[in-house]
């Protein structure tokens, strides 16, 4: 077993990967940007390499830097956690090269897989259903034209080498289309620094449900069952859960049988997810993840399985210990995800310093965050400051404690989206489990009527306060508030603007 | 002195005042007896009414307060007599246009108009990239670009002034 | 089903229902003394009644008070939690006897084996194994010496109405017994009301274990298996687990069909602990705790079952859902106990406002406890501020986590019992499962060497922040550090003479 | 100025001073390069220390700090040079005797002595209720009751004086 790993990444995500590891006695090597050199998973590794920069450019997707730090460090593998370069094959060849262990699966497997088009190539071939779509990337928005005559709208337009939704466009008609290709283009080239995007079916009332797997590097797969992660906007998703209300036993042991089948064609090592669009009972490969996903915590909890101690093992070569007969569903599974953004408000981002903490906790909650008071939420890197997770004996028990959780935390200093996913676990096409993934879409998020009363006496009382303890320095007081209430006067424009700019 | 709150598109007016030593609410000219009481100095803040107990969790400043109950989020704005008036006579002297600023931190990817361009309602004014996302800033009423105050590529703080427009309608 | 309840308790216990009461729709009546006023349970539950005033006897034990608050609120039942009035016949038969339902077992059972020297005497009957010993109270020294002879020392004199350790003395040998038996008495009077004591043998290289029973109202009764519950001192528990690493499958069955005789041979209703102590494979009935244990988390861990929804189901009439052939033992869970007091000052009490305070998070780690900062931590109520739960596959695998979860755990402003907690962890012998109920006294707990220069750089450094800070007002520093220098010198004093009276 | 701190049972001579702008520590005369910063203003710290990282928990005075490292507890008493002459010279004078307060809050449930008595090492002054145990509290060496404070009964905050002793050592 290794000694020492070094985990290239930040957040939730690094602690999540240093915690499995202190459990199996294995030493941390933590690397930071500028502006984490006292993040919670800087100072929970046993040591900690300055990246020395603040963009992730410079820090986190430095490839050099890196390999240096785990070089410097004696570290003899690395785990690339989430997003960065975690899905990036150069660096996996390159942490090879250096004579380091990747934990992650071979680069062919992260190259064929992490190219929609490609993948959806070797899927076709290995007999894997996939959505109605072109298999070539299309140069300009004529060709794409013609393209959708042949697939039919709606269509959907997604970056080659995207992933985790970003670059996607929906058209829904010819009109659209100038457009939509433009800014797919763009963001796809400025993402991912290639602007190749490609067509498929758009399937409606598809729900996203994702198969994770987990092979050795002896050729023994096994399936860890499905996750629900069709709340979701924009393609980000909020809420997830496993097991899936809609799949039958039957079904899953068909969607985890077609999953083992693309991962092994690939020749997969370690933890994977193979993600489905399910439509009226029918599924379809949408593509694989070649890494550990966010979400993995709602099957960790029905399993009982370390998907991170999981992957350690693979790497270090030793074989699965457990067996597909092993792997039972226990209970229900919930994550919501914290971002730091305003779903009262069209999900603008938000920023701030975290001074007003309450962390939920008790029976089968679980918390993974890397947030701690003080902390200074800002754009540099993604708005997900956490994850609650619990399990419960079933989805209401579940759906009923998650409530709960959400009701005892509190994230003062920025917005988050936990008001959203309280609406949706409110909401009785959720809890009778008839929803899509346009359905967090249709939900506006606004506070109970009920309480505004309560609210509004509890600001006055709070203002109260403030001005009896500024009495000292009224002058100080009366800037703030002018300066305060200036810049509302000017974010509700600029917010306005950019509502009218999303309904496009 | 009068308070105006506004949350959730309603406006609130909350009279406060002491009667013989008591605290007396007025919200709307109804009288609202609450029990508020600070669990820390952060914004952890237990509130009692008509029987019920409410674990809110509160910050912000003497104009914006944000305010969190049972997973709930309420975003408030407040202002007191004088200050409601002084922002009414500032937001008319704007006369429809005004500084167009960042609303939040950003990368300009495009800036779509020039100084002097009589610019439509709707009509996109420039592309900011923030969180990896392209969005298109619009006027929201026909206007004049008075002035442009970024160029593409700049990377702007929340707050930054990017375009100021001159209204038609004033 | 209940619409509204009344938890008559504070702390993490009364957060605990609080939680679970929530998840199941049903409204929570919370009191509170005046130093509870903002405690969380206060905060967390539906409504609040204050009951005026600040020691136990003026509000969380007196009846009056609780029961008014039930009636004038509309509660339909009372959870007691653990500690306070939950074994107080007389409170159960009140609450019944104002219309209200008692979350709880019938006063009868309660009274009987609240009793441990009628308890004994019902176990004996029922063909329960006891401990040798006598069944009646002594009178005085005199007969206790006599009694002695009979018995056998080593000796335990225990309060006749007492419970969770309290008023417990050993004895050694004779001379021992004068001294012993006036603190003993003493103390059962001025902790219970009543000053009776009885003797029994003592069992060397004794273990804890202690078996969950949970009964319906219809005569159906399950055991949850064992937990292990040696790792204490002076009785008070520090570190549980279950299973037990010393029970094997026949054992674990035999003790828990006794367990159900002994609660049925009562009419047992609703969540009980059947206590055992155990040596060299023999266990004998030590008594039963007619209420919720502060270790039933290691309980739900590993079997999955909620033990506060089921005494609230069992309370309304419910069935037990649950069949003996349900109930399996997954994993392994432990406990440890978060107590305000310095485990390396002779487990001196320590009060303080926590003010620095970082929470443990992430897989399987469960933490229950109403802290939060700012928080007073007084002597008024017991040192217990919180519980930290983790889960593992194993045992190995949960004292890992564990391990992991105390070193992520810190609680400013007050000392805590967790670096005791962890020595246990860390200690082969714990890590072979080769314990007993004196292993914990025998622990010196100190922090380990090999940091002391490091953690006397970080202490220096930390000063020469403050000095800088407080340059702007120097004289106030000044007297700070004197008076806090001359506090420590009298600290140092009285805690060395505090040591020497507890060696005796 | 050396600073003198206690922890453990040892006490260790730092030496902290400024050369060319960097700041430089030592222990017992040996130097000892650490990268300390604060992550927030509560006493969460990370200290980098000969290519490792520390996540501390810091508490305290200017005297009595109290630190965590991993889940163990140090408590470590710290004085300079001045500091430490002075709390010598006060040692000195109260020559083995001195006051003996309550270590933590409680109720007096029986004093064993009057003033005047003359006490052995080991023998019981009072009894001391705190967290519902019974306490004995000791004399430490032989001693003179000079005077006592409280009586059954009494309800004592942590610091109280309960009895003042004279030493037979001076």
């Amino acid at each position: 077993m290794f000694e020492r790993i070094l985990i290239a990444n930040r957040g939730e995500i690094a602690l999540r990967v240093i915690r499995t590891a202190r459990e199996m006695g294995i030493e941390c090597v933590a690397v930071y940007s500028d502006v984490d050199a006292t993040a919670m998973h800087t100072r929970m590794a046993h040591s900690a390499v300055a990246l020395s920069g603040s963009t992730p450019q410079e820090t986190y997707l430095n490839m050099d830097k890196i390999l240096d730090a785990a070089l410097a460090t004696g570290a003899q593998a690395i785990h690339p956690g989430y997003g960065f370069l975690s899905e990036n094959a150069e660096f996996a060849r390159r942490v090879m090269a250096a004579g380091l262990v990747w934990i992650g699966p071979p680069p062919g497997a992260i190259t064929t897989m992490g190219d929609k088009i490609e993948s959806r190539r070797a899927m076709a071939k290995a007999g894997v259903p996939c959505v109605p779509g072109l298999q070539d990337p299309v140069d300009d928005f004529q060709a794409a034209l013609t393209a959708a005559e042949t697939i039919g709208y709606p269509i959907a337009i997604k970056a080659a080498a995207g992933g985790g939704g970003k670059g996607i466009r929906i058209v829904r008609q010819a009109s659209e289309m100038e457009s939509a290709f433009r800014t797919a283009s763009g963001e796809a080239k400025s993402s991912f620094g290639d602007g190749r995007v490609y067509l498929e079916r758009y399937l409606d009332h598809p729900r996203h449900i994702e198969i994770q797997v987990l092979f050795d590097q002896h050729g023994h797969g096994v399936h860890l069952f499905e996750r629900e992660c069709s709340i979701q906007r924009r393609h980000q998703k909020l809420v997830e859960e496993a097991p899936s209300p809609v799949i039958d036993p039957a079904t899953r042991e068909a969607m985890g049988q077609v999953a083992l089948q693309a991962a092994a064609h690939v020749n997969y090592e370690g933890a994977g997810t193979v993600e489905f669009l399910w439509s009226n009972g029918e599924f379809f490969f949408l593509e694989m993840n070649t890494r550990l996903q966010v979400e993995h915590p709602v099957t960790e909890m029905i399993t009982g399985v370390d998907l991170v101690r999981q992957q350690i093992l693979v790497a270090a070569g030793m074989p699965l210990e457990i067996t597909q007969e092993d792997l039972v569903i226990r209970g229900h599974s919930i994550e919501v995800r914290i971002n730091a953004e305003d779903p009262s408000a069209g999900y603008l981002p938000s920023t701030g310093v975290l001074h007003n903490l309450r962390m939920s906790g008790g029976p089968w909650v679980r918390l993974d965050t890397g947030m701690f008071r003080h902390m200074e939420v800002g754009l540099t890197y993604d708005p997900m400051l956490g994850k609650l997770i619990v399990w419960g004996p079933n989805r209401t028990a579940a759906i009923e404690r998650m409530k709960r959780a959400i009701a005892e935390m509190n994230v003062g200093g920025v917005r988050t989206s936990m008001p959203a996913a309280l609406m949706v676990l409110e909401h009785e096409r959720f809890v009778a489990g008839d929803f899509d993934t346009h359905f967090l879409e249709s939900l506006e998020i606004r506070p109970p009527e009920q309480y505004l009363r309560l609210i509004v006496a509890a600001a006055a009382l709070y203002r109260h306060g403030l001005v009896e303890r500024s009495a000292m320095d009224p002058l100080a007081s009366e800037r703030r508030g002018w300066r305060e209430r200036g810049r509302r006067e000017y974010s509700a424009y600029a917010r306005r603007q950019l509502e009218r700019g999303e309904s496009q | 002195m009068k308070l105006f709150v506004q949350v959730d598109g309603r406006e609130f007016e909350v009279e406060l005042s002491h009667v013989a030593g008591k605290r007396v609410m007025l919200i709307d000219g109804e009288p609202m007896e609450v029990d508020y009481r600070a669990a820390d100095a952060l914004g952890q803040v237990i509130l009692m009414h008509a029987g019920k107990s409410y674990g809110i969790s509160i910050e912000g400043t003497t104009h914006q307060v944000h305010a969190t109950l049972a997973g709930h989020a309420y975003a408030l704005h407040m202002e007191d007599e004088r200050e409601r008036a002084a922002s009414l006579a500032a937001k008319a002297a704007l006369g429809g246009g005004g500084p167009l600023e960042a609303v939040m931190p950003g990368i300009v990817v495009e800036v779509l108009v020039q100084e002097g361009q009589q610019v439509e309602a709707g009509q996109p004014i420039l592309i900011l990239e923030a969180m990896k996302m392209q969005n298109e800033i619009l006027a929201v009423a026909p206007a004049v670009v008075a002035s442009v105050h970024v160029k593409a590529g700049d990377t702007v703080p929340a707050g930054a002034v990017l375009v100021v427009l001159r209204g038609l309608e004033s």
